[in-house]
Order: structure tokens, then C-alpha cells, then sequence
């Protein structure tokens, strides 16, 4: 089992959330965050003093599947996701050692 | 301005005898109230928002907090003795500066008595120029937000409405020396608005700079908010300024229709320096507009024309923006909300301008303009500006550093400016959605 | 109260000849319009915001269309049917508690028909005094927020504007029998304030607490929006105070004045009652003292003096600061929004007061004071009260039974109660940002 | 409009010689200030939150900076020429469509004169006027929010005011030829709702739909704010309506209290069709509920009977929502927020009801009513809507097609709708919490 | 040592945190975040417009723990979380390689 | 690669992104969490009845990183973050098994 999380930005969330439910069933887990990288922030200018905004809203995606999944998944995260300018996002790939429904107790890839 | 203002009354409601018996004027009476409950919709609902809103999140509380408190506190040190300091009258050169306690919590000052002012009760006269004191200390706070104690400022806004306003109220309204010269100032341009920013001013300069001041980003929690309170402010100082007029007349009609015209103008004026400059017309800058638009017209209200108000708030926009974006920035003081950048520079601005503005049959009796010396009149307006200028400024430090004295220190520790006054001081969040 | 007030109207304008034909005066009339404005103000936007503040996040659309849907109801029964109960007057023992149905939908009241009160038009009184109503039903809903059925809570506003409002108003504003005592209760403190405090006060103890009650953080989704709410409600209160002097004359300047000195002399005693027992003085107190002077000086408004006025407003922000922190806690109920703990209890504390600092010469006709029976008129303000909270406690328990029936039962499931009664009740959220 | 409001002016308050030599009166005087004052609110305190609460977070900035601006603009260019567009007359059949320049800048009216509508300046008709024109202007601007350029907004308002506010003004109350046919609108249904209404509608159509209408989730920054802005327009309303009878007499009375009645009904009808057909009563449907009601009582305010008001509020509860509800979907135009859904139907709705509900007592002077001809005021109301509706209509598409050549096309680009305007056209976000 | 991440209802976080704390002095980490799954979100009408919203608010709680104490900590979480109905969420163990108190320097579970 | 999770004080946010530029070129993700350990929250009083509020604000940061870089990493956290008062939060150290740079399809450490 393996746990992707995408950081991507935060407009394209419908259409990546769309093309992974073209793949199947997948549970998603969905955060709001601010992201520090290539893409540069912009200047705001407040009240005559200026200040760079470093940290530009994103989103994070995390989502839990089997290892077979793991490859497409990611495609189709990379093709929704992609604009081609800076700041598009990364996708991390994390091992996950097993998983539990909550409602039934359930454990490890019949959980998801 | 009482002499004045009664004869201005006569003058202009010739059907109505003050001479032996005066009586109240219902349409007077009706108008004088509501616009007495305008202005305290200025400061519990207008500036509580329009400087709530341009802190960060983490001290909208104590801002709104500091505007509260100041004004409650004015209502009551008023009472007690404000009224009695500004606006008794006796013989003896200490009346060219301030008046005695004889009307100590009001005392021998009947429901019944008709103001002096106009054709209405004294009673609504005393309410009505209290929301002027209260009004006052409250936007001066807009300069030390994010950094002051709260205890300071609750001593400081004490003695400064003894010390401070009642005086100035006393010299220009109350049949003070500056009373005599002949300035023209209808609602209160330099005892509200340059009094408040010079203020703000002296005790931004004394408190020091914000920790974080062009450091980390210091962002509005809510320009919503700010353009509401901007909104509400609007409204209320149709009271502040029509009401002035003290009365139901064609004077009261001069100041509804400059003071709307004026603030458009200023909203206008400041969107377009900052859409020219920056690229952005903000809508911070237009709430600003419409405050410094308003600051300006507040001492020309009753005096000039639909043109004369057009340029007036056009310019006004342009000064608080140059206040703020530029004069700001090459001083390097810290004036968290801009008391100074537009109450202080449009009062200025407002009080030389009513100079050149002001149309002769409706200058004052008394003033220079009324026998047509235009140039008279402007110098006049320039010496109670600078009269103003220092009195508050010098009065405002000794009366600081006795507060910083009482309070233990003025400034709030750095932790707790750090983790936000609100949290720190009141144990509240201004959110929690 | 038309005997007592066109007595006293009489009495105050001597020149406006009321005797042969009636006309309206145009000053009293632009003022009474005003006032009802003002007035509507305050429920539509002032308590709306006042109350949706102090709400969870999770119920504040809830709290806001309680306001909303009470003030609402209120006006149309008053326009259907409780102006007539509450202001026709005939033959009959049932006249001392209740009118009967003769102006059913306003019927027989001519648009150009001069009003009983004062030389304004009686559509003018109608709308004004429908307003009252609605707020007193509005009021009542902050015990109930949080946990109360949207349905039920339609029901039982209908219910209660007509068997205990119209009542209530008919007994002490309409010709009823506490009308003829002589009670002073200057705008409301009892048919309003008192009123509302019990109600909800009643409901509160019937309906149970709340599920989290001292069990989870029930943090307020905004005191920065509690505090503009408490903003409008004082601007409002201008006119519900000094409209009930039903003119612009000199009582309504009396009102103006002592209103707002006790509003700020309430808010900063409730503040340092904060400040000396948790060291932190909060915004929601400032505005809670706010509220708590505006209702202490509502039944006093237009008869103590500015002194008077202080004493009432320093009193009432410590007895409502008592409601809330001792007394709540003391006996255990959940008073959600504290009603009773704020309006009941400086309600109380207003009526008495009146009795103790009227001014006689401002004391109406047929009141033990006019004819300098202090003691005489203080147990009839506690009479009054008296007769406020028993006939209220009993009435609403009834009607809270029978819309409760109605409705299938008055409260919430409780997935509701957790998930929060905007989404569950009405499918939005108040903030999406 | 002037001799037929001169006369039913002197017809009620008959006391009052306007003969030989017009004074103002300070009670009329009194309340037309006020009245000024609301409507100033109206725009720039509820409207602002009404349109920017239902907006999403990302675009509420631009919300209110368009409804600001949009303000100011109308102000300034009214005070310009069109006050004097509007409002001079003279000989010749131009000026059976519009006025003149010979006001240009208010030059030639005294502050003296004596408004030719009631007792009180003209000065104060002026600014009275002027924020007609600027809500009209201001609301029109919901229906192209989210998506319109601003500098192609600023450029539109410009034109839109003087060419077709000004006429349509002309036409109707300045003296053009709708004021003869004797069209009964008591305070612009037809000028300032159906108005402002068509236009939005024209614009949305032109523009197109947002990108992403029926896609993604579009939901209300705030509903709070939405309903705090409908509670202040509802109080600035009374202004508006109450104020259009020129004075403090039995008509401001007979527009008071059938304003809060149609408007109580308007929030209960609209409410009880989301109850019915969706399960849930929400505050975004009290809210414009309210301001369903408020539109479609406003030309029938001073005309109609209580019962009238209920009936009128009911209906229009009822054909807001459906305009919402029901027409938008079936026709597929995306009016952001309503402007057509809500003024332009429920102004239609009341424009057409006054020929049914008014009486024949309180109808103008020169109406078919007047004379008992109800059937013939009914197609005069028709006829003026439908005139209103193919001018406005045809004249807004021309000055769409002028401002967008102006600016470089009148739509935002697609990165700054997705980004929202806020930060793409004003770099700012509205709550930093 | 493990990261144990759960994904539950917003309203079970009190009772959450209060079975973890029966078992000992954890540390939690406690983020709004929005899910999607097996729970269908509901319809939302807005100004005539209907919206399916697919995402449901949901609290993800993070806690570092030594290997052995995972399997508690897990079942605590599932009994205290669980409503039986669907949308309980879900529990993922993530492997750990270090962890550092800041206020101290300490490393490994000393740092727990 | 590693990610390097640490939960650290909301006002040290600047000083730490400040102290992790000065070593080299890193992405960063920021979340806003609330955190439950033995720095213990404060009571609040509200309408007359106390509120224990155990979740304080902290802030979360996330950086994947080269292995080689992690120990450099940490200890720059470490010093920036620390005021040495309970609170200050720690560091988590958790494998990551790839990452993908959307805009370019990168794989592995090409694509931090
Ligand atoms: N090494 C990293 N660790 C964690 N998050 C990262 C890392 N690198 C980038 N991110 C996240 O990805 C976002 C996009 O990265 P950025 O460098 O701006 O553009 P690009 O992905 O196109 O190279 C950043 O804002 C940040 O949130
Ligand atoms: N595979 C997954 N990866 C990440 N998060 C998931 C995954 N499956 C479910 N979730 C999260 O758990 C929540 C509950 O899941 P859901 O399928 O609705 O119900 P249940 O857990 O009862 O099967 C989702 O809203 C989502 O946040
Ligand atoms: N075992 C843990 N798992 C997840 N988060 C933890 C853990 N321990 C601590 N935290 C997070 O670190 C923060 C600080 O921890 P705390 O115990 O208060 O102080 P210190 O780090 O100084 O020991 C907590 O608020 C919590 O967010």
C-alpha cells in the first residue's frame, strides 16, 4: 500500500479529482495549504508598506491505494494537474504499512 | 460661537423671534437628535469597523476595544466636567483658554433651557457636542494600535479629554481667544480631525514602531469590514457636518449636499492615484478616500459650493493617499492606521481650503470672509491650524508620558505583541469560524 | 397612557393647540418616522448580528432567521390584529386586560387621523409601536438558540405576540389596569425588556440545556460582529428611547442625553467588573455592558437626570455581569444568549431604579411621584414587575406547550443538535471564505 | 411631478401658504436631510454587503468596489449634468425626453431656493435625487459581478448615467411625457428597479455566463453579511420610500408603514416557498425576500391601504423567488445576483399592483385614478413599465458595446475568473483571518 | 516508531482524543481537512443553481508512536470513532525513521 | 529521500523558512494544524462558563528532501524553532519512495 500526496494548485482540484474517479473507487483525503517553492509569491502593497507574499495557497491531496494503482494514479494526477507553468506541484509516493475502516475494522487494502 | 452662530440663526429664520422668549423649533429639535445618534453611530459602528478591519486578525479585538473604551469614556468625563470645562463662560483671562467646573455633572442646566446654539434644548446640545469629544480621542487611537497598552490608553483618554479636547473646544467654540479671531471652521475640522491626527501622531512617534513594522506581512483581517465601518462613517457625518448647521435650515441643506459630493470625490481621486501608481485600485484605498474626502469637507461643509466641494474631496483623496504612500514611508513613523496620513493631512487640507472655498453669505459674522477679505481669512485659517498643531502636540507628550508613568510603561511586552493584544489582554479571538 | 401623554404634551407645547381640531406638526412627525426607523434598525440589523455573534459558527444562520423570522411574524399579526388588542379600548371588565378585534387589520384608522400620543399621524404610532413587539419576541430567541425548532419557534412567535405581548402592552401602554397605577416605565422596560427576559428565561428552563452545555468550548462565531451589533442597537435605541417621548421636544432630548451616558457608563462597569475578577477585560463584555446600560435606562430614559443616568448604567452593567457569571452559574440553567441574565435582570433592576430617580417634574400624570410620593412609586414599579413576570412565566409555559404539540415536539433531534442547525435546518453555512 | 406634488402637498398640509413667497419648513426640512442620509446607506453600507456577502470569497472585494464606485461615479456626474439632464425644462420637444445643461454644476440654484417639491431646499432635492441615481447604477451592477472588467464598469456607470438614468429621471418626475399620462410611482419602481433591473439583465446576456455557472459549486462568501446588508437596506428603504413623500406628513406615513409590512410579508412568502419545495427555509431567502418585498412596495408605498401592503409583499415574496427559482433556470441567463430576478420582476410586480391596490384618495393629482378611472391607471402602469423596459433595454446594449470598445473588451480574462478578481484586478483579499 | 493518521468525523475528535488519553500521554496533531469517499455529500442549492458538494469536512489527527504501542492506539481510535454508519473514516500506519523534540535535541522515542 | 514533518510554533514560521533558504534551493508545504501535547492550553471564559482549550495553533512544515540533505535540515529547524519553552514542537522523519514534478514528469530527486 502506498499513500500519494499531491500538492497541487488549488483550482485544478475538480478536474484531478475527477480523472482519478475515472480510475475507480478511491476514498480522498483533501487539505488546504501554502506552498513555498520555484513559483515566485507576489508583492502586496499595504497601507505604503510593501510586503512579498512567499507562500501561495495550494492544495494537498492524499489518497491511499494498493500498489498496483500506485503508476496511474499518478498519471492521471500529472495530466489533470498540469498547466506547464511554475508551480504546478509535486506528487510524493509514501509507504503505508496497513489501513483500517473505522466503520467495520476491516485492515489493509480491503479497507480502502 | 454663540453670538455667531445665534445671529447666523436669525439671520437665516427671520420668521423665528429668539429675542424675548426663546422656544424650541420642533423640525430643529427632530433633526439636532438624529443627528446626535448619527454621530455615535460614527464611532460605535463606523470607526470601531473601519479601523477593526485594517488590523491583523490577531488585535482586531483590542482595536475595536481601544475605539470603545475611548468613547465611553468620553461620555462620561463630559458629563462630569468636559461639557462644563469647554463651554462655561465667565470674566478673567483663564476663560481665553478653558472654562471653570460651575456645570460640574451638568448641574444648573435645565431639561427646559433652549441651547444658545439654536431652537432646540440645551440637553441635546450637550449630547451632541459629546459624540464630538468621544469621536476625537477615538480615532487617535487608530496610530497606536497593535502596540499600546490598554491600561495606557484607558489613563491617557482620561486626561486627554480633559486636558486636550475640552480647552480646544473651548478656544474655538466655546468663547475662547482663537473664538474672537474669526476662523471659520464648521464641523470641527481642527478640533476633531487635526486634533485627533496630531495625536496619533506624537504618540506613534513616542510609542516606537511595531516589532514586525516592514518586517513580516501585516495585512488587514478584513477590508469588508473597513468598507462597511467606511460606509457607516459616511452616514453618520451627514449628522456630524449637517448637523452642525444646528438646525433644519438651507445651511444644514449646503452641508448634506458638499459633504456627499466631496467624499465621492475622494474615493474617486484615491482609487486613481493608486490605479496610476500601482496598477491596483484597492478597495482600502477607496474607504480611505471616502474618510479623507469627508475629513477635508468637515470644516467647509456649510460654507462652500457643489464646485468647491468637488475639488476639495478630489484633492483630499490625493493628500491622504500621498500621506499614507509616500510622506509615511519617507518619514518612517510607524502610524498603524493612518491617523495622522488622513485625519491629520486632510484636516490640514480642509481647514486652509475653506479659506479659499468659502462663499461670502454664508461665511459666519465675525469672520474676515464676511466683509470680504479673503486673504484675511485664509491667514486666520492657517493660525488656528498651527495653533492646533502645537498645543495638541506639546499637550498630548506631557499628558503621554504621565499615562506611561501611572500605567508602568505605555508599550505592551513583546511576547504579547508577538501572540496578538487579543488573545494577550482580552482572552478573545475577533473569529472563530 | 393617551390621557397621561397628550396631558403631558399639552403641558410641554403649550402653544399647539391639541383642543379642537388635531393636526400633526411636522417637526414631531419627521422625528416619530425617523425613531420607527431606527428602531426597526435594531432587530433587522442590530440584534440579528448581536446575537449571531455570540453563536457557534455552526448556528449563527439559525440565530440570524430566528431574529429575522420573529421580527417578521410580529409585524404582520401586529398589522392583522395586536395593534387592535393591544390599543382599542371600550366598556367591559375584559378592557382591563385585553382589547378586542374592532381594528382588525387596521380597519377604521384613517391615514389622516392625528394620533392620540402626539401631534403625528396614528399610522405613524402604529408602525412605531409594532416594532416594539417584534423586538420583544426577537429578544426572547437568545435563550432558545442552538437547540430550539425552527417550527416550533414560528408557532409560538405567533402564539405570544398575541396572548402575551398585545396584553401585556394593553395593560401598561393601552388603557389596561396597571395603565391606571401609575406605573413610569418611560419606553419598555417591563412590556419590553422584563418581558423578554422571562420568556425566554421560561423556555430556556422548559427546552433543557444544551447538549454541550459546560461539556465542549462553545466559542462565539464572531464577537467583532457582536460588537457592531451592539453598535446598532444603540444607535437604534435613540429612537426607541427617545421616540416614546412622541415628539421632538424637550423629554426626547432628557432621553437622548441620559441614554447614552448610561449605555457608556455600562459598558465600562461590566469591563471592569471583567478586569477585577479574570484580569481581562473582553469585547463581549464591553458590548454586553452596552446592552445591559440601554436596558436599565429604558424605563428611566425620560425622567432621571445625567447623575441619575450614571447610577443607572454603573448598576446595570454589574448586575448583568452578575446574571451572566454568578447567577447562571449559580442556579444551572442554559440561558443561551442570556436573555434573562442581561434584559431580565437589568429590566428589573431600570423599573425599580425609575422609582428611585424620576424627577418629579418630569413624572407623568396619575403617578404617585407627580405628587411627591417617591415611596408610593417605587412599589408601584415593583407591582408592575410583579405582574410582568407572572403573567408572562405562566402564558409562555402555556404556549410553549401547545406549539411544542403542534410541532411534534419543541427541540432538535440531537444529530441535528451536533451537526449544527444551519445545515441541518436550513442547508447553508454562514462563512464559506 | 413638481405641480402635481406642489399641489398634493398643499392639498394635505393646507396651513403651509406656498403661495406668494415658499419658506422651508424645518420639520419637512428635518426629515428630507434624513431621509438623504438613508439612502446614502442604502448604496454604500447595505448594498455593498447585500451583493458582496453572495459573492464568492474570491470576488467580494470586486463586489463591493464595483457597487462603491459605481456610487461615486453617479454622484459626481449628477452633480455635474445630471441633476441638470433630469431636472430643467423649458420649451421645444427635446424636452419631452430629457432637460438641458443650464445646471451644469448646480449653477443658477441658489442655496436659498426653495425646492419646487415640498418645504425644503433645493439643495437638499438635489442630493435627495442624486442617491437615487447612484443606487440605481449601483444595483445593476449584481448582475455582471464575478466577471466584468472594472475599467469597463467605471467607463458604463459614466455613460449609463447620464444617458439613461438622466432621460428616464426626465421622463418620469422632470417633467418629460410619461409625467403627463399621470403614471402612478410613488418612489421608482419604474425608474430606479425595473431600471436597474433590465439593465442587469442586458449586461448578463451580452456578457455571457461565468465560467463556471452550473459546473462548480458557487457558494455566498457570506450570508451574514448578505443579511446584515438586506437589514440595512431595509432601514435606509424607509428613506427612500418615506422620504418620496417630500415631507413630514401623512403620506411619509402612510409610505412608513406599508413599507415594513409588504417587507415582513416579502421575508415570510419567500421563506415558506423554499419550506414547501426544497425543505429548507434559508437566510439567503429571508434576505431577498425582504428586498423582493421592499422593491415592489416602493411605487406603490405611498398609495396603498395596510392590507394592500400585505398582499403586495406576499406576491412579491412569491415572484422573486420564482424569478430565481424558476425563470432563471428556464431561460439559462446568469444574472449573478439577481438584479433581474429580484428588482426587475418584483419591480414590474409593484408597478403594476399600484393600479390595483391604490386608493383614490392618496392618488396624484392628473392620474387616471383620481377621477375613479382604475382600469385606465392599470394600462398607464403598464404602459410606463413597458416603456421603461424597451429604452433601458436598448440604450444599455448601445453603451455596453460603446465601454467595451473603450476598454479593450468588457470581460475579464479566463486566469484572473479563476483566480478571482479580487487579487487579479485589486490585489487584495477580503478577510485575512 | 509509526505515524498513525486518522481520518475521522469532525464531532468524534473530543472522544477521540479522550480514549488516546486514557491510554497515555500522547501527542496529537490535529488538521481540518475535506474527504471524499463512500460517503456521498449532499445537494446545495444556491440562488437557483444546484451544487453536489462532494467534499465533506472531516479531522485528520496524526500521532508518532513506538511500534508497540500502535495496536492500542488503533483500537481506541476505531471504538471511539465509529457511528457505524458509512463516512467514519479511516486509520493509515505510516513508517517513521526518527523523530526530534525541538526543545530539546533529543532523537528516537525519547523525543515521542 | 525523506520527508522531514516538523510541527512548530505559528510565529517562528519566518525565522525557520528563513534558516532552511539559507542552506539551498527547497520546497516547502505549509499547513496550519492544532496540536494536543504537554504544553498545556489556557482556559476561557465565556457567558460564565470555562472552557479548557487543550488545542493550541501550530503550524506544520513539509519538505522532501535528498537523504543527504535531512540531518543539515533538521538541525536548522531545530535552532530556529527553538525558544526552549514546552511547545516547541518536533520533527518526523518519514521515507519517501518517490516524487514527481508535475509540470515536467520528472522523476526521484530530479524532481524536488
Ligand atoms: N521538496 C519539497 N517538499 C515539499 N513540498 C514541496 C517541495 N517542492 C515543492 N513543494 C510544493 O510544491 C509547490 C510547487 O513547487 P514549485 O517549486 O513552486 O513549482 P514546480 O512544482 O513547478 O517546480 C510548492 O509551492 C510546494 O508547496
Ligand atoms: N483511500 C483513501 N485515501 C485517503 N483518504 C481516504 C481513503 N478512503 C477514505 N478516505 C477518507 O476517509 C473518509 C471516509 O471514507 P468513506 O469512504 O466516506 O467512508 P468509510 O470510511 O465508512 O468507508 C473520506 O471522506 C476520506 O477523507
Ligand atoms: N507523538 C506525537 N505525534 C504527533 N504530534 C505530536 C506528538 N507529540 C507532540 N506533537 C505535536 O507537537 C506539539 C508540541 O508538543 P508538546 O508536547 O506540547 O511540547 P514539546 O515538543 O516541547 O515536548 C504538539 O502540540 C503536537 O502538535
Amino acid at each position: 500500500m502506498k499513500k500519494i500526496e499531491a500538492i497541487i494548485k488549488p483550482f485544478k482540484l475538480d478536474e484531478v479529482k475527477d480523472a482519478i474517479s475515472e480510475l475507480g473507487n478511491f476514498g480522498i483525503t483533501v487539505t488546504e495549504v501554502k506552498g513555498f517553492g520555484r513559483q515566485k509569491g507576489h508583492t502586496e502593497l499595504y497601507r505604503g508598506a510593501e510586503y512579498v507574499i512567499d507562500f501561495l495557497p495550494k492544495i494537498k491531496i492524499e489518497i491511499v491505494v494498493d500498489d498496483s494503482m500506485v503508476e496511474k494514479i499518478v498519471e492521471a494526477i500529472t495530466n489533470a494537474a498540469r498547466t506547464g507553468k511554475v508551480g504546478d506541484g509535486k506528487i510524493f509516493i509514501v509507504p503505508v504499512e496497513d489501513a483500517v475502516r473505522i466503520r467495520t475494522g476491516e485492515r489493509g487494502t480491503e479497507a480502502l | 460661537m454663540k453670538s455667531k452662530l445665534a445671529g447666523l440663526f436669525a439671520m437665516l429664520l427671520p420668521a423665528v423671534a429668539l429675542a424675548e422668549e426663546a422656544k424650541i423649533d420642533t423640525g430643529d429639535t427632530a433633526w439636532m437628535i438624529t443627528a446626535t445618534a448619527f454621530v455615535v453611530l460614527m464611532s460605535v459602528g463606523g470607526l470601531t469597523l473601519f479601523y477593526g478591519g485594517m488590523t491583523r486578525s490577531k488585535n482586531i479585538v483590542n482595536t475595536v476595544m481601544m475605539v470603545l473604551v475611548a468613547y465611553a469614556i468620553a461620555i462620561i468625563v463630559w458629563t462630569l466636567w468636559g461639557y462644563s470645562l469647554a463651554f462655561s463662560d465667565g470674566e478673567g483671562a483663564i476663560y481665553a483658554i478653558v472654562g471653570d467646573l460651575k456645570y460640574f455633572l451638568l448641574n444648573g442646566i435645565d431639561y427646559t433651557q433652549v441651547s444658545g446654539m439654536g431652537a432646540f434644548p440645551e440637553w441635546v446640545f450637550i449630547a451632541f457636542q459629546s459624540t464630538f469629544a468621544a469621536i476625537t480621542i477615538a480615532l487617535a487611537s487608530g496610530a497606536v494600535i497593535e502596540r499600546m497598552k490598554f491600561s495606557t490608553w484607558v489613563v491617557f483618554a482620561i486626561l486627554w479629554v480633559t486636558f486636550v479636547y475640552a480647552p480646544i473646544a473651548h478656544v474655538v467654540w466655546g468663547g475662547g481667544f482663537l473664538f474672537d479671531a474669526g476662523a471659520l471652521d464648521f464641523a470641527g475640522g481642527t478640533v476633531v480631525h487635526i486634533n485627533a491626527g496630531v495625536t496619533g501622531l506624537v504618540l506613534a512617534l513616542l510609542l516606537g514602531k511595531r516589532k514586525d513594522y516592514k518586517k513580516t506581512a501585516i495585512l488587514p483581517s478584513s477590508v469588508i469590514l473597513t468598507s462597511l465601518g467606511a460606509g457607516l462613517l459616511w452616514f453618520g457625518w451627514f449628522g456630524f457636518n449637517a448637523g452642525s448647521a444646528f438646525g433644519a435650515n438651507d445651511v444644514a441643506g449646503v452641508a448634506l449636499l458638499t459633504t456627499n459630493i466631496a467624499t465621492a470625490a475622494g474615493v474617486l481621486s484615491w482609487i486613481i492615484m493608486e490605479w496610476i501608481t500601482a496598477k491596483k485600485p484597492t478597495l482600502l484605498g477607496g474607504a480611505s478616500g471616502a474618510i479623507a474626502g469627508l475629513v477635508a469637507i468637515t470644516p467647509a461643509a456649510g460654507f462652500v459650493s457643489p464646485a468647491g466641494a468637488i475639488i476639495i474631496g478630489l484633492v483630499a483623496g490625493i493628500v491622504g493617499w500621498f500621506g499614507v504612500f509616500v510622506l509615511k514611508k519617507a518619514l518612517g513613523y510607524d502610524d498603524s492606521l493612518d491617523a495622522f496620513g488622513i485625519h491629520g493631512l486632510a484636516g490640514i487640507w480642509g481647514a486652509i481650503a475653506t479659506g479659499f472655498f468659502a462663499l461670502q453669505p454664508l461665511a459666519w459674522d465675525g469672520s474676515p470672509l464676511q466683509n470680504g477679505d479673503r486673504m484675511g481669512q485664509i491667514l486666520v485659517q492657517i493660525e488656528s491650524v498651527i495653533f492646533t498643531i502645537v498645543f495638541t502636540a506639546v499637550m498630548t507628550a506631557i499628558l503621554y508620558f504621565i499615562s506611561s508613568l501611572i500605567t508602568g510603561g505605555a508599550r505592551v511586552d513583546e511576547e504579547t505583541e508577538t501572540m496578538g493584544l487579543d488573545e494577550a489582554t482580552h482572552g478573545e479571538r475577533g473569529f472563530n469560524l
